[in-house]
């Protein structure tokens, strides 16, 4: 049961054209930088990607919109991004928009094996589109089918080599729902440390959920909104 | 005198009390933070993945891991707590934030919302509106009154897509505080000096007015 | 906001005849054993109970049935417990069997606010019997409603004044569960702490979904199945 | 020769492979995780909350608060993770358990389950087993090949209430192992010393026996 890889380049080398991928992230925040790059630098195209959202025009995944890389962005919030608009105006770029916690929650649905929701989120506006809307206790809810991804590419603070993972602070956020909803999950992560050393009760997403695990490089950890006080 | 964004956080901050969990979205509504009463418990929940929400961090203290659902940079508080997107929205979907504030382009009179797409601008994604109006026990809009052109944002129905229907409870703008009553909007508090009329004259959607309107207290 | 509860007796003090409660625990691992005493004291009958187990003749859930304060168990493994046994076939309990994980994840549900999910756990069977069968992808669900309770009774390792909780080891099992679940959620805990001794990235249940919490004394953990090997 | 338990169990043990996340129902099936092989990363699931179950502990170093799905008190492994019960399920329920192993009451040719309830018998329930024979990519039953009064247990159609519906992929017995294969039993191995004939005899649901049947290497 080996899950190491030794880097990015490995862990990514057999997702082909067109494959479906969940990236992780809010914003900037918790994206798979190394991997982002790896698939930058294979050159893989046709890219149905499953994220929050679409990075900035030269970081996250906007490096890869900049390689023309992504056929369709299931998001709830795009467009930080020129390149982005671009592609989306021109027709180049197929974009689903998705209410986050319906997104959030379609991600987790597939790793519990539930393959719907019903979620109120989108009654009423043209979410619902082509939806059924059902009715429980008085409210009504939107049918919403759980998330397939051929891979799910997560990035966590820690892990160990039973694919275990910790994330810290916000950059939480929807990796470890897409780390439960992948064919194939691959986890990078700040620090890879040997079983054991992680708390048991203190794991995010448990090691069954992950396929491939490496140590990453270089985080330039890009801040998008710079906001402080004065001392 | 109209209220600037300022002070219609701090009348919104009025409507906060002791022990309320709040969602506060971007732009005015991130302003009622700093107008929290000395000495009320709230705590702020940040839709991508804390509740505790603290100031922004220090100059030089900044961490790219820590931010807030607009992407800013900020801290935690003691209590604070993390947990991912699924969780967030679930105490959302639950009923859980006692009060959400977010913007709006539009408030039509029965209460729908209209705040994430104008036809034929760019659209940019619904983030987190949908869930959170959808679900929201108490929503409050924090909005100007009019548009940039003069137009009133308080309608008898929406003309722009929908954000969520039947959900808002209570608006504050520059003029004045409406709660949404019986498919109206009733006036509750006019804004220091800004007359009946011209609230009137700046709704489009039907107003009620009762008695003798008081001016809201900052 | 002060949620802070002096003992149990206080924190169940307005408990009603009739209330519905849920009782994290798997096992008599992870159960409220204060509240339950108190429970047993203040005499509160025709109780609707939740809970993946019933307990043993004298402890746990157990000792309320021995009061007879139960009028219904919803459970999905009972009958450890002669007395559960001679009141259900008297006819004087009512017992709804749950699978486990149905159970687990109707609670669930209602923390997420989700009103129902689709589950394959007893299609077939007859757990399947007077519910909507439906198909997705070639496979058949059952669609089950989700749990609520006027009380959800959960006990916690610790926890801090804000209501943050975290779980020791397996006595987690349905606790988080039931927390997000119930109207108003009480959480014993054996070690109570001020606000920010918790890490923040590691809070199983964050205090937004608990009302009350206390310090619980004379913890027994009793263990029902004592296996050991030599050194 | 029959098998005795702990040759089921062993038998089943030739079963796992590396990497595999298993999950053993009490009884027989909990008597697998003696026989992983050496060097084989097998991780074990606890229903109740646990993956990387390890032995019982040292007398005295019992934990009440550390216990499996049997309520037997346990240890963890280094790598081991703990989990609310409603995430174990899920985990079940998507499939990332490899293999299930659990005891039956009976097997019908089609692959029915039936191991919860005997009518007029007080009911315990089912506790996970519902939703584990449902979701699991792979399920091996192990059980005696007839009940105490000598009936066989592999039957054209269960008589008790079913657990769950065309799930058993395998069935070691102390007699055999078979496979369900197109609403039958296939032979695939018989008991060192062990008759196709006897096997024949106390199956009452189809059997297929193809060419030379091999005895079990145990």
């Amino acid at each position: 049961m080996n899950k190491i890889y030794k880097n990015a380049e490995e862990a990514v080398a057999d997702i082909k054209d067109g494959s479906t991928l969940m990236l992780g992230g809010f914003g900037l925040c918790g994206i798979p930088e190394n991997c982002i790059a790896a698939l930058v630098k294979k050159g893989t195209k046709n890219l149905v990607c499953i994220s929050n959202n679409a990075g900035v025009d030269d970081f996250g995944i906007g490096l890869m919109l900049q390689q023309k890389q992504v056929k369709k962005m299931i998001s709830s919030y795009v467009g930080e991004n020129a390149e982005f608009e671009r592609q989306l105006l021109s027709g180049e770029l197929e974009v689903e928009l998705v209410p986050q916690g319906t997104l959030a929650t379609r991600c987790m649905a597939s790793g519990y094996g539930m393959p719907a929701i019903y979620t109120p989120a989108g009654v009423g506006t043209e979410v619902a589109e082509g939806k059924e809307i059902r009715n429980f206790n008085g409210k009504d809810y939107l049918l919403e089918m759980a998330f397939d991804a051929d891979f799910a590419i997560v990035k966590a603070w820690k892990g160990d080599e039973h694919g275990n993972l910790v994330y810290k602070d916000t950059a939480r956020n929807f990796n470890p729902l897409m780390a439960m909803a992948g064919k194939i999950t691959i986890a990078e992560v700040e620090e890879l440390v040997p079983a054991g050393e992680l708390d048991p009760n203190n794991i995010h997403t448990p090691g069954i959920y992950v396929h491939r695990i490496f140590k990453g490089v270089n985080y330039e950890k890009r801040i998008e909104q710079r906001t402080v006080r004065k001392k | 005198m109209a209220l600037d964004k300022y002070q219609i956080a701090q009348r919104i901050s009025n409507e906060l009390q002791d022990g309320y969990y709040v969602n506060l979205g971007i732009g005015i509504p991130t302003l009622v933070a700093n107008y929290i009463p000395k000495g009320m418990n709230v705590v702020l929940q940040s839709e991508n993945g804390l509740l505790g929400m603290g100031p922004f961090p220090f100059e030089g203290e900044e961490d790219a891991d820590l931010i807030n659902a607009g992407k800013q940079t900020i801290t935690t508080l003691p209590g604070s707590a993390f947990f991912d997107s699924a969780m967030s929205f679930g105490m959302i979907r639950s009923g859980k934030v006692d009060l959400t504030v977010l913007g709006a382009m539009e408030v039509s009179e029965n209460g729908d919302i209209a705040n994430w797409k104008i036809p034929g601008k760019m659209v940019k994604g619904m983030g987190g509106a949908m869930d959170l109006v959808a679900s929201a026990k108490n929503i409050i809009v924090a909005m100007m009154h009019t548009n940039p052109k003069g137009e009133s944002k308080l309608l008898p129905e929406c003309t722009l897509p929908l954000t969520g229907k039947r959900c808002v409870k209570k608006i504050v703008t520059e003029l004045a505080v409406l709660e949404l009553v019986n498919g109206s909007f009733k006036l509750l508090e006019r804004a220091p000096g800004v007359s009946v009329e011209e609230i009137q004259q700046k709704t489009a959607g039907k107003l009620i007015v009762e008695g003798d309107i008081p001016e809201m207290s900052l």
